[in-house]
Parts: C-alpha cells; structure tokens; sequence
C-alpha cells in the first residue's frame, strides 16, 4: 500500500510538475504546483511528518499560492509568447537540467542500498503525533531560529508595502 | 632617534607633506609653485645630508631605520642607502626643484593638481631607492606608477595623452603582478622580505632548490624591471610617453627605478640566475644601442628623437651592468646618474624649445641660434655631455662601460656586441649634432619666422647652469662619486666572481677564468 | 459473512460517509430554506409556504429547476478552469465536514461510528481544506472572462487570505488549552461542569469565539462581509456567469461551508456534542439514547450557530471594502494575538 | 549579562533600533524629511558595533542557542566589519531622498538595520538552519532595497533580476543543506564536521558542498553564477549597490569560510573541493575583468569589477591554513572599505536621480567637484590594487596564502588579471581628470555633511588597511586561529 | 515499504523539471513558480532524510523554509506588480533596459 501511494502520488506530481513546464498560461502553471503541492503533502505524510503535510496544505497551496493566482489575475497575465530568448534558453536549459538530475539520481541510486527503507510513518489514526515534539523542539532548542523568523517577516511585510503601495 | 636614523623617512614623506599641504592650501597658480619649489628644495637640502654623513668605504647599509611594520607576514619598515642608492637620492632630490622650475610655464592651468602629484611621484621615486624590505619596495615602485599616469593622462600634450597614460600604466602594471608573485614565492620559500637577508640566501644559494622555480622567479622580477628600464624590445611605451608627458614628468619618467632594481634586487637575490641570463641582456643591450641609434637617425620630432636616445643610453647601462665587472657595473652606475642630469637637461631644453615655439617638429624650426645664443650654449653643452664628449661627465660613464664590457666573461664575443655597442654611441654622436644643426642652425624656420622666442629668462638660467656645471665636475671630478659607487660595484661583481669559480661553469668560455676582484679598490677608496 | 477488521473498517467508513454526505446535503439543502424562512419572518413576511406544508418541499423544488436549466457556457470562458471552479469549491466544503465529530466516542468493533475519520491533526486539516476552497472562487470569477467576476473573485480572494490569519490564530487559544489539534480531544477537554468547562466561558475564550466567528463570516463570504458578490456593485459577483447546476454547486459550497464553520465553533467553543448539563445530571436512560442525545445537543448547537448566520445577515449592512480590510488587519488580528497571549499568561500562571 | 544575551547583543540592538523607527515612522509626514530616523539608524548601528567590541572584550568562544550560535572573533571581525559598513551607507543614504521623493525613507533605514541583522546572524551561526535565515533576511531586504527608486523604470527590472537569480540560489543552497543533512544527519556545522569523517555518503557530502558552493557562489556573484549583477547594481540605488556589493557579500564569504575552513576542511576533503573553487575563482577574476572592459556604464563596470574581486577573493579558499582564513577575511574589509567608498561617491555624484550613467559622463568632474573625484580616484587605485590602499594590501596577502600554498598559477592568473583589471578602472580614472566635459551634467547640490563624514571615514579606511594592517590583520588572523583550532 | 532513494529521486526530478522550467519560461511569474517547485523539491528531500535518520531537525527546516518562502513570495509578487505597473509586461526578454 506503501507503495502504491508512492507512485500514484509521485507519479501525479511528476505529472503536474511537467505540466507545469509545458503549460502556457501563468495560471495552468500555478494550478499545477498546487497539485504537485497537494501530491508531495500526502507524501509527507506517508514519510511521517503529517505537520508538514498538513502545513504544506495550509501555507504553501492555502496561502502562498493563493497569492500567486491572485496577482496573476490582478495582472490578467496572458499566455506567455514564444520568443527567441526562450528557445535559446530551452537549448540550454533542456541539456542542464536533465545533466543535474542524471547526476542528483545517479548519487542517489548507487548509495541507495545504504540508505534503507522508509516505513509508512505516522498513521492518522494514532492519538499520538509529533507536533509536540516539533513545539517543543522549536521553543528550546531552535527558539532562536523561531525568533529571528519574526525579523524575516518583517522585512517581507515592509518590503511588500514599499513595494506595491502606489505612491500618492 | 638620531637624525641619522630618520634622515632617510623624513627625505621619502616630506614631499607627501608638502603634497598635502598643496592639496589642503588654495588653488592660487602662484602659492602652489612657490610651495612646490620650497618643498622640493628643501627636501634637496635634506637628501645633501647623505653625502655629507656617508662613511665612505664600508660596504653595508647606512643611515638604516628597521623596525617592525606588520607582524604576519614578516614585514619591516626598512630603509637604508649604500653606495648604489646614495647618488641615486641626492639626484632625485636634485632633479626635483629643477623640474619645478622648468614646469613654471609649461603648467599654466591646475598647477594644484599638476604639482601635488609631482611631488607624490618625488616620494614613491626616493621610496623605491631606500627601500630594503620587498614588501614596502614593491610599494613604493608601484606607486611611483599613478602619479606619472595621472600627470600624462592630464597634462599630455596631445588629444592621443590618455592612451598613451594607458599605455604607460598597463606596461608597468602587468609585469609588475607578475613581480609580486614572484616576490610572494620567494616569501613562501624563504619567510622573509628582508632585503639585505635575502641577499645573503641569495649568496648562499638557499632561497629554493628549486631550480626551475627560482629561474622563473628571477625571470620575474628582471621582466618587471626590464620594462620598466626599458630594455629592448620591451620599449613600446617610452615614446609615446615621453611624446605625451611634461617636461618635469619626462625627466624622473625612465631609467633610473628599473636599473636600480636590476642592480639591487635581481643581481641582490638571484646572482647566479643573473649571471646566466647576462648574454641575453648584453645582446639586448648592444641592440637597443643600435636601434635607438637608427631610430632616432630619422626622427623628425625632436621629443621622440630625444626619446629613443634615452632608449640608447639605457641600453648602453644594460650592457654595462650584465658586463659583471666592476668597471661595467661602476660605469653603469655612473651613467645611470649621468643620464639623470644630462637627459634631464635635455629635456628641459626641449621644454623651453616648445614653450616658445610650440612645436618639436625640427622641419619647421631652424636657426634659431640667432635668436637665443644663451639657449643654444646650453644645448650645445649637453648635447655634448649627452654624447660623451671627454671631459664632461657622460665620458666617464660611457668609458668604464665598454671597458668593463670588452673584459666581460659572460658573452662569446665582447668584442662584438662592445663594437656594436660603441657603433651605436657614434651613430649617437651624429643625430645629436644633426639635430643642433637642424634646429639651431641653417636657415631660419617657419616656427621661428612666425612665433618671436625669448631666450632662456632668470628662472630657467638658474634651473640649466647647475646642470652644466655638474656636467664639468662629474666629468673631472669623478672620483669624488665614485668612491660610493665603487664600494658597491666591488661588491656586485665580487660576489659573482666567487660564486663563478665554484658553482657555475662557465658556458662560453672553457677556462673558469674568474674576473679579477678589484679587492684593493675597497682599500683604495678609504 | 465473517469480515476481517481492515475489511469492516472499510465497510463502516464508506457507510458513514454515504451517510454523512447525504445529511449534511440535506442540512444544505434546509438551511436555504430556513434562511429564507427567517429572513422572511425578520422582515415581517412569511417566505417561502406554497411547495409542501409550511414550505418544506421548497428546497426539493429548487432543485429540481437547477438541474433541469439549461446549462450556459458563455463563448470566451477558460473552460477546463470553468468547470473545474464550482467543483473545487463543493468538494472543499464538503470534504471538511470528514473530521468533524458529531457525537461522543461510540465504538463498533473498534470504528467510531459518530466521526467518519479521527486525525489527530482535525483542526488543521479543517483550516487545510478550508483554505484550498478559494481556489474555487478565485479560478471561477478569472475563468468567466467577465470583469465583475473578476472584481468579485480578488475581491473575494483577498478577503479570505487577510480573514485567515485572525481566524486561524483565534483558534490557537482554544488549541493551547485543550494541548492537541485532535477534535475529539478538544472536545474532551471541556467536559466536566456542563456548560461552565465550555471554552466559551470556562476557557474564558469568549474573545476567541468573537474573533473566530467575525473571521468566519467573512472567509464563507458571508452577510456582513459578502463583498464579492455585492450585487449592487458586482451584479452577483465571482458567480455572474454561472447558471444551472455550477450555480447551485456554488450555492451549496456557500451553505455547506456555513455548515461547517457552525460544527468548527460548536466543536471548539461550547463542547460539541456534550451536553450543557453534563457532569451535573448523570447519565440516564438507554445506551442508544446515551450515543443519540449527544447528537441532539450537536445539532442543536449547530442550528443556533446557522441561525446566528441568517440573523445577521438580515439585520447587518455591508461594510465598505477598504473598512474590511482594515476590520480585519487592524483590529481582528491584533486582537487575536493579544487573546493568545492572555490565554498562554493565564495558563502559565495557573500551572 | 547571560552569555546567550551576550552572544547575539549587535544583533538585539539592530532589531529594538529597526523596530523604533518603524514605530515613529507613521509620526512623520508622509513625505518629509525622515533624517531623524536616519541618525536613529546611525545610532543604533554604533550601538552595535559597541556591542560588537564588548563582545570582543570578553576574549571568549560562546556556544549558545544550543549549538546553533558561535560568539567568537571570527564573528566578531565580521560583526564589526558589517556595522561599519552599514554605518557608512547610511550615512550616505541620510541626504539621499530628499523630502518628496517617495513616502518610504523611513522603512529605507528600517530595511537596510535588519538586513545587517541577517547578515550578523550568518557570521555567527555555526547552524545551518539559522544560517539560511539569516541569509534570507539580508537577501529579501537587498532586494527590496535594489528596487527602492520606484519612480525610475530600471529600478523594478534590477530589484526583479535580483531576486528571481538569489532565490533560484537559494534553492541550490538549500539542496545542498538537505544532502549535507542526509549524509551526515545534522545540520550543524560542527556536527557535520565530525560526521563527514564516518559518513557511508561522501559523494553525497560532495555534491552537498558542490551545491552549496552554487547557491553561495550566486550570492557572492562569482562566475558562473553572476548574470545578475551587472544588471542589478545599474538599477540600484547607488548607496544600496555599495551596501549589497559589500555586506552580504562579506556575510557570505564567512559562511563560506567556515563551510570549507571547519567542516570541510580535512586533508582528504580539501584535496577534493579545491579545484572546484580554483575554477571558480579563475572564470570570476576572468570574466569579471574582460566583461568589466565593455562596460560604457559606470556602475556596470563596477558590478563587473566585484565579480572579479570575488573572484581574487576565492583564491584564499584554495589554500587550507589559517593564512588563508584571515586573508580572506582581511580581504572582505579591504574590499568593502573601497566599494562602499567609491559608491558613496557616486551616489553624492548623482544623487537621487542618477543622470551620471556612462563613464563619458564623468569626464572632467574632477573639475567641477576635486575633492570627491580625488576620492574616487582613490578608491579606484585602491580596486585596481595600488600599494598602500586596502585593495592593494588585502590582494598581496591573499595571493600570499595562495602561493605559500604551492598554488603560484593561481596568483599569475590572478594577478595578470589584476593587470587587465587596471585598464578599465583607468578609463573612469582618466575620464575624471580629463580636461573635457561631460555632458551629462546633473546639477549638484555640493555633497551633504553626513555623507562627507562618509567618505572621507572610507577614504581613512582604505588607506589605513594599506598602511596600517596591523590591527584588522590580528583580528582576522586571531579568527582564523579559532576556526582552525576548532577543527583539530 | 518504499526504498529512501525512491524519494530522493522523484525530489531530484523535481528539482530538475524545476530547473527546467525555470530557464525555459518567459513569464516572471512562472519563472517564479518554478523556483517554488524547486524549494519543494528540496522538502521533500529534507522529510526524506529525516524519515531516514529518524531526526525531527529535518522536518524543522521544512518548516522554516515553509516560511521564508512565504515571505519570499510576498516580497517577489510585490516586486512583480511593482515591475507591471513601471512596464506593462510579464515577459523577461521585454524587460531588458538595463543593458552593457
């Protein structure tokens, strides 16, 4: 069953994820990250960290791409139009990207003896769940972190403000 | 501290002082040269002190300040004078009032900046002299380099000026990158940049085992100073800087800082790799003698016929110095000073030749002895000095330098490259006289018809005469100079001759003959 | 028939959520008709009284014309995006209801039978799925190509993005009390002194309600923040193009996310399905009227909630966009978070 | 004062003063003169940098924050030299918008403190976590503060091609966290130390340091990974480029510096990585230098130039020792003391509108304006690495540690490079002393007096780093000396 | 039971389609979402290697980069609509002022 999760939801985020690159239209684009969002929550899941999956879901396919979808529709983005830059790019980028992943994959698949199994982590059923770990993780030992969080916020919140508010 | 001891800091940073307080004063034509002068002469005064406090006959380094500058990497602030850099000093000391002088009119907008940079270029020059750490060397001879560039880039004669700055800047830079990695490879191998330490490695041949590494040093460092000097065929800067430059920037622009450094530091730290590379150099030297010679034969603008004299005559100490004897490298050295003054007078001619007629170009100009006698005397006079006439003092030089040459065990056939050699002296008797003809004498020109000269006024009298006169005095008095420069001459050649009977066979020559070390001449010097 | 337990688990839970779905459509179905009932009665008529006794088969007749209109598909809408748009907003509301538990823990052979899933993150996947549904409302107002949706979908998307925060922090008192994310353990924590243990009031979250039932309005787009589709400004908003069966699919997303945000503020602030005086009257009667009664008191619960909605609705005007924006930035999440921080002081000084 | 507190205090003083001025923002006019805060930001950068030295003083290794925070003199060198760089652009920035230009002065200041703050946090960090975030905050600020001048149409471009190209690097960066993590299990600097000498994973711990060498090489604009900088620094700001092209920068070459110095330092490890950034460092000095010499546009030239200083720069990462360390480390200060100064100058050049574009527009300024063009000459010589400058001492110590070393190609190419280098810093040099004008000649409002405290605080900078080493070099080295000692 | 590197490779093609798409697209905001995919790509490394070496830190650090990519989407988005109004254009090869 394992197994069978793996592919059918790795197989549709592979899926989603080419038709991410292959789709014209910002929004076809954005819609299809929301599914290779939703796929790798469930693989999250099945690795054991059903906080992330469920923070996956309300953060990034909840809020962040919201907001992508939303300024794509403020902007009333069309269909992206072919043009040279973008063939020289393909000639360039095709070759790179597939050489990255010959080389990532091939790093992976020959220590993959070493690297073991994973077991369908943590069951939703069970009363028990690792966000009390995660908090109390978060609050001592990475309480800095945490905080300075907060510092990176602030500067995201500023910047937007600066940057999209019209000047009067 | 005694005054010893700082002598030698005070002479190097008094005209930066000046500078900035030129820098800080405002922009009136007429403060900023009287400043300048006052400065430069008094750093005149200052540099006298080294002649007057020199213990004649030892062989070290005097009037030393040594203390540490910079703990990791080993750095020092060492200074210090022997026979080679002492005259070198005082002539850089002396040349500057007179290049203030001469520029009085020349400069007749931003004499602040004009000036300020003259005298930083006055330090970097006299730093380099001094200089005995390798670090705080490399400095100053770096340094020498921007104020020259700014002072062409800015007060070229001519539209082409900033190119031609370029040119300058970019055929000293690049070697000189190429000089300090070899000086950091020679840190690496040794843990010190201590000048006078290094020499005696050097001696002692335990910089490196490393034969091939301390070749390519040594090819290092003698490239950088090579252009610098410049030695053919590494001269394609010189004319168009000289072309470009004022005539105060013309006088300190060739010569002396990469001949000193020749003698200094590639004979210093590699004496063997010197020795060996000495035919290439005599070669290149007797060559430069001709082609600036010939080159010089068809010049028709008199700057750049001075310019590839200059070539000529730096050729000539090449020759001399890699003769490794001690008349060659004495007579070099005298000839370095020499030509500080005798090429320096010239160009300050020159100047004044073109301050009144605005042109160099010797088809329109022409008897104008007529007009300015007291000119054409001085010309005459260095001219004459310029080519070695006996009696004046570029004879002297020019003697000891064949002699040593033709002694020379370096080189297959001294005859001939010391034939070539006095060739190229001859052909330099001829252009220099073809030019007083030309421009003095004959009928009178288009320029001179046009444009009514003046001849040389109180201000430039008084600049030219000390220089005739030392003219005299150098060409008779000779061994007055050459006591100092003697002591290290002894030493430069001496210490090949040691190592050349037992380390290096000689390649031209079957019979390890070594040269005759002047030994008493040390004695003799007392 | 011998069923292995994987095998019945699998039986019971695609029974309860037959059942669930078809209540809870239902449960839509009769909000709309109570809306429209109460509202009438606010406004001193009857409502709707013609179909079925007092009206009640209105919601059946309404459905009926749904599905038998005509299904317009406008010439230059995005169509795959068109379509897609109403189902993504249905399926998000219903799908949330799945953790909701409506009754107390009531085992049959080791499935819950009152709750179609346990997940120990509940709330979280409650806040998941609820933040997915804008997808929904976003793709069809830029789908139809027509500005007024358009306008009506930013609108309405940006609504829900601001109005999420304070609704999600409003929550996190009530979650900082009960120390899980598990709806069922919340609910357990507030269990004891009858209504008094209620979050509402023994957790002193009354704030957190407010905070929590303000921010809810507005991420189900509803009376007093039904901005996007302000059909004075916006005709009707992101749903203009809309007719048929994608219509009532919208409809019923609207309702059934009602539905949901009542369960959410019952199951967090007045003790789910416990009843008001548990813990003061003991447990009385048969066992299958202790499993039921707590459904009574569910749906009671919920019902008060639906018809808070409604009442609002029809009693409240419409605020201005920009006084929104602000209502929700400035006041609500401030507010929210000073609610965290007392409730987490108050904890802490108690412990 | 508890040794957490301690260990992170410039950091603490740079968010209190960041957030007051946000606080008294809305007490100003929307468009007027926000100068106070300005001076508010100067404060609280001095009050930093003061804490900074108290840290100093206390001549201590803190490990806080469980692990995750090293106080040491590394960080404290950093530290200082990040405050004084920030000091430098703000005072720069005081006079820079003048009242009426945009409604944003405040959060500017507000911006440029908490960007110091995670570039702080990045020297002192010996967790990778938290030097993500702090690599964050100071990227995310940079690129706010690249597209500052909204009314200009170049400004969004730069702030866009900045942050498109640094969060593709950061991508990179943190692939390359996640395979250190597999390989080793931990993201902590120290524990991947000790972890990568039993790993079963090593060509997974390589390929980590590989992409984390992208994703840092993107950040500091080494080649290849240097498209955006050109573009970006034409767009910004010109007091933002003298800030981004030096604080994050030094941020990063520290992070840099203690990924190869401690973690991956060993001999086994070294021998493996250090072609990987040989190259790096040849195609930076190269590429930088040859793109710098077709460059018409000033600041283009400069971003070009920082390209090429990066690259001087990596060739102390090629040789292991503690030299190395702290000839990298020196070279940062050097190089920022010039950069920050030479933008500093052109901001005060141009001012808020920038009509000073080609180096043809700067013929004949020194004219016009001697005293700042002197300045910026200067600066020049000291980027082309004239003796007795910054520039020239930190290249010498650098290509010092490169060939003590045994890698003497290196200093040839480097310094051959450094040759070329001074054609084109020549071209502006002469420019400004040439007897002709430009015609761009923008009216110029003579510079403020805060920002001549600026520039002549830089000019003293880089002249003192030439002549007088002596004190950043001890610091430099005394952190090097932690880095390495830690390691054995 | 499903092998770790199953994960790790379907995150590398992730990446590399992230990659991909982010060199090949025209449009900022697509190139943006590729970058999006890429960090996903990198989460889901994490999550694997922490399932892997049964550490939490892993998970942790997908939960800071969940951040700061929402911030970071924030602060883009708004450099984009900054970047709309000045240029009226979405496409990278329009937007080209700057220029050597």
């Amino acid at each position: 069953m394992h197994l069978a999760l793996f592919f059918i939801f790795g197989g549709l985020a592979v899926l989603a994820a080419l038709n991410l690159l292959l789709q014209r239209h910002p929004i076809n684009s954005a819609l299809s990250l929301v599914v290779v969002m939703m796929s790798l929550a469930v693989l999250y899941w099945s690795l054991g960290a059903e906080f992330l999956a469920a923070a996956q879901i309300i953060v990034y396919s909840g809020a962040v791409m919201v907001l992508f979808v939303f300024v794509i529709m403020l902007l009333n983005a069309g269909e992206e139009e072919r043009t040279r830059g973008s063939k020289i790019a393909s000639i360039a980028g095709f070759p790179g990207a597939a050489a990255i992943f010959c080389l990532l994959s091939f790093v992976f698949l020959s220590e993959g003896h070493k690297l073991g199994l994973s077991h369908l982590g943590g069951s939703l059923d069970e009363a028990s769940s690792n966000i009390s770990q995660i908090s109390s993780l978060l609050f001592t030992d990475l309480l800095l972190p945490f905080e300075v969080t907060s510092v990176l916020i602030l500067v995201a919140i500023l910047g937007a403000v600066v940057l999209a508010k019209k000047e009067r | 501290m005694t005054i010893d001891s700082s002598i030698l800091s005070l002479i190097v940073f008094f005209p930066t002082v000046g500078a900035i307080l030129l820098a800080l004063l405002p922009a009136n034509p007429t403060l900023q040269k009287w400043g300048a002068l006052v400065v430069t002469l008094l750093t005149f005064l200052f540099t006298l002190h080294l002649p007057a406090h020199y213990q004649y006959g030892l062989t070290g380094y005097q009037f030393e300040v040594n203390v540490p500058w910079i703990a990791s990497p080993a750095i020092r602030y060492h200074l210090g004078v022997d026979g080679l850099s002492m005259w070198l000093v005082v002539l850089s000391g002396f040349l500057a009032p007179l290049g203030v002088l001469i520029s009085w009119r020349a400069i007749d907008r931003r004499e602040k900046l004009f000036y300020t940079l003259f005298l930083l270029q006055q330090t970097a020059m006299i730093g380099v002299f001094v200089a005995l750490d390798l670090f705080l060397y490399y400095g100053f001879w770096e340094w020498s380099l921007v104020p020259m560039a700014i002072l062409i880039a800015t007060f070229g004669r001519t539209d082409k000026r900033a190119k031609a700055a370029l040119k300058y800047f970019l055929y000293a830079f690049i070697p000189s990158a190429i000089l300090l990695v070899g000086m950091l490879w020679v840190y690496a191998q040794t843990g010190t940049f201590d000048l006078p330490m290094l020499q005696q490695m050097g001696a002692s041949h335990s910089i490196s085992s490393n034969h091939a590494a301390l070749w390519l040093a040594s090819l290092a460092f003698l490239v950088a100073f090579a252009v610098k000097v410049p030695v053919f065929p590494l001269h394609g800067w010189l004319s168009d800087a000289i072309f470009e430059a004022p005539t105060a920037a013309v006088m300190v622009l060739a010569g002396k800082l990469g001949l000193y450094s020749i003698l200094r530091f590639s004979f210093g730290i590699f004496p063997e790799q010197s020795r060996q590379i000495a035919p290439l150099m005599i070669a290149l030297g007797a060559i430069g003698i001709a082609y600036g010679a010939l080159v010089a034969l068809v010049q028709t603008d008199l700057k750049r016929l001075a310019a590839y004299s200059t070539l000529g005559h730096l050729s000539f100490i090449t020759l001399g110095i890699f003769s490794f004897t001690v008349a060659g490298i004495d007579g070099g050295v005298y000839q370095i000073i020499n030509h500080g003054i005798s090429g320096g007078a010239l160009f300050m001619l020159l100047g004044a030749l073109y301050e009144r007629y605005g042109t160099y170009d010797m088809r329109e100009l022409g008897g104008v002895a007529q007009k300015l006698p007291w000119m054409v005397t001085l010309f005459v006079i260095t001219a004459l000095s310029n080519i070695g006439l006996p009696g004046l003092n570029g004879f002297v030089g020019e003697f000891l330098t064949l002699s040593g040459s033709l002694q020379t065990i370096y080189v297959a056939h001294p005859m001939l490259w010391t034939t070539i050699a006095t060739t190229g002296v001859i052909f330099g008797a001829g252009y220099m006289l073809w030019a007083i003809q030309r421009v003095f004498y004959g009928g009178m020109g288009r320029r001179p018809d046009e444009v009514s000269g003046w001849d040389l006024d109180a201000r430039e009298q008084v600049a030219l005469w000390p220089m005739a006169v030392l003219f005299v005095v150098m060409g008779v008095a000779s061994p007055y100079w050459m006591r100092a420069i003697d002591s290290f001459g002894a030493g430069a050649a001496g210490r090949t001759a040691v190592t050349d009977v037992h380390v290096y066979p000689n390649p031209t020559k079957n019979l390890a003959l070594p040269e005759t070390p002047v030994s008493s001449t040390e004695g003799g010097a007392h | 028939m011998h069923l292995s337990d994987f095998q019945l688990f699998v039986l019971i839970t695609i029974i309860k959520i037959a059942v669930v779905l078809v209540i809870t459509l239902t449960a839509v179905a009769y909000t709309v008709l109570l809306e429209r009932k109460v509202i009438g009665r606010i406004q001193n008529r009857w409502g709707p009284s013609r179909v079925g006794p007092f009206g009640l088969l209105q919601p059946l007749a309404d459905g009926i014309k749904l599905f038998l209109k005509e299904d317009l598909m406008p010439m230059s809408v995005e169509r795959p995006l068109f379509v897609a748009a109403p189902v993504i907003a249905l399926a998000c509301a219903l799908v949330s209801v799945a953790v909701v538990p409506f009754g107390q823990t009531f085992k049959i052979r080791g499935v819950d039978i009152f709750e179609v899933s346990n997940v120990n993150i509940g709330l979280l996947v409650i806040l998941g799925i609820t933040s997915i549904g804008v997808y929904g409302i976003a793709l069809s107002g830029w789908s139809s190509n027509n500005k007024y949706s358009l306008m009506g979908s930013l609108r309405a998307s940006s609504q829900v993005i601001s109005y999420e925060l304070a609704l999600g922090l409003s929550l996190v008192g009530v979650v900082l009390r009960a120390g899980s994310l598990n709806l069922r353990d919340i609910v357990n924590s507030q269990i004891g002194h009858g209504f008094l243990s209620w979050n509402f009031f023994g957790g002193l979250q009354f704030v957190g309600f407010f905070i929590y039932i303000m921010a809810a309005y507005a991420e189900t787009n509803r009376a007093p923040f039904d901005l996007p589709e302000a059909e004075s400004e916006l005709v009707a908003g992101y749903h203009t193009e809309y007719s048929s069966m994608k219509f009532a699919m919208f409809f019923m997303a609207e309702y059934a996310n009602m539905l949901t945000v009542s369960c959410v503020a019952t199951l967090l602030f007045f003790g789910g399905a416990s009843s008001p005086f548990e813990g003061w009257i003991p447990a009385f009667g048969p066992t299958w009227l202790q499993a039921i009664l707590p459904i009574f008191w569910f749906v009671a619960k919920v019902f008060s909630f639906l018809f808070l909605y409604i009442w609002v609705r029809a009693t409240l005007p419409r605020f201005r966009y920009d006084q929104l924006m602000s209502f929700g930035w400035k006041f609500l999440l401030p507010l929210a978070m000073a609610n965290i921080l007392a409730t987490s002081l108050v904890m802490a000084l108690r412990s | 004062m508890s040794s957490a507190l301690l260990s992170i205090l410039p950091e603490v003083v740079l968010t209190v003063t960041g957030v007051l001025i946000m606080l008294a923002d809305p007490f100003f006019a929307p468009k007027a003169s926000k100068k106070a805060l300005g001076w508010l930001a100067v404060l609280g950068t001095l009050g930093a940098a003061g804490a900074t030295l108290l840290q100093l003083r206390t001549h201590q290794i803190l490990l806080t924050f469980s692990g995750s925070i090293q106080m040491d003199t590394f960080s404290v060198f950093f530290h200082l030299l990040i405050a004084s760089i920030v000091l430098l652009t703000l005072l720069v920035s005081l006079d820079y918008f003048k009242p009426g230009a945009t409604s944003h002065s405040g959060e500017y200041f507000a911006l440029v403190l908490f960007g110091a703050v995670g570039m702080m946090l990045m020297t002192c960090s010996v967790e990778l976590l938290m030097v993500f975030i702090g690599l964050e905050i100071s990227s995310i600020s940079t690129y706010i503060l690249a597209g500052y001048r909204k009314g200009q149409a170049t400004a969004s471009e730069s702030s866009l091609k900045y942050f498109l190209l640094g969060s593709f690097a950061t991508a990179f960066f943190l692939y390359g966290i996640a395979l250190a993590f597999g390989a080793t299990g931990t993201t902590s600097l120290n524990g991947i130390a000790s972890g990568l000498s039993v790993t079963a994973f090593p060509t997974m711990a390589f390929l980590a340091l590989a992409m984390m060498l992208v994703g840092l090489g993107f950040k500091v604009s080494a080649a290849p990974f240097h498209v955006w900088t050109p573009d970006v620094y034409q767009g910004a700001p010109a007091p933002v480029v003298g800030l981004m092209s030096t604080a994050p920068k030094a941020a990063v070459f520290a992070v840099l510096l203690r990924i190869t110095a401690t973690t991956y330092s060993s001999e086994l490890l070294h021998a493996r990585w250090v072609w990987l950034i040989g190259i790096i460092a040849v195609l930076s000095m190269t590429i930088g230098n040859l793109g710098a010499l077709l460059q018409k546009d000033a600041k283009r030239m400069l971003a070009y130039s920082s390209i090429a200083h990066a690259g001087y720069l990596m060739v102390a990462y090629t040789a292991l020792p503690a030299d190395s360390i702290a000839a990298a480390a020196f070279y940062t200060a050097g190089y920022a003391a010039m950069n920050v100064g030479a933008f500093a100058v052109i901001s005060q050049l141009g001012g808020y509108d920038e009509p000073l574009r080609t180096i043809d527009d700067y013929r004949g300024l020194a004219q016009k304006h001697p005293v700042l063009a002197a300045a910026l000459a200067f600066f020049l010589l000291s980027l082309i690495g004239i003796p007795f400058t910054g520039g020239f001492f930190g290249k010498f110590y650098v290509f010092n540690a490169a060939i003590g070393a045994g890698h003497v190609w290196l200093a040839v190419l480097g310094l051959l490079n450094s040759g070329v280098a001074c054609f084109y810093y020549l071209r502006l040099l002469t420019a400004l002393y040439s007897r002709k004008l430009g015609e761009e000649g923008g009216e110029f409002e003579g510079s403020s007096p805060a920002a001549a405290i600026a520039i002549a605080g830089a000019v003293l900078a880089t002249l003192l780093l030439g002549v007088l080493p002596g004190k950043v070099l001890g610091l430099a080295q005394r952190g090097a000396t932690v880095q390495v000692s830690r390691n054995r | 039971m499903v092998p770790i590197s199953y994960y790790l490779v379907l995150a590398a093609i992730l990446f590399s389609l992230g990659i991909a798409a982010y060199l090949v697209k025209r449009n900022v905001i697509t190139i943006f979402i590729s970058i999006e995919l890429m960090l996903n790509a990198v989460n889901l490394t994490f999550i694997a290697f922490a399932h892997q070496w049964n550490k939490l830190n892993g998970q942790i650090f997908v939960f800071f980069v969940m951040v700061v990519a929402a911030a970071e989407a924030a602060v883009g988005l708004a450099i984009i609509i900054a970047l709309f109004r000045s240029r009226q254009t979405l496409n990278v090869d329009q937007v080209n002022l700057l220029k050597g």
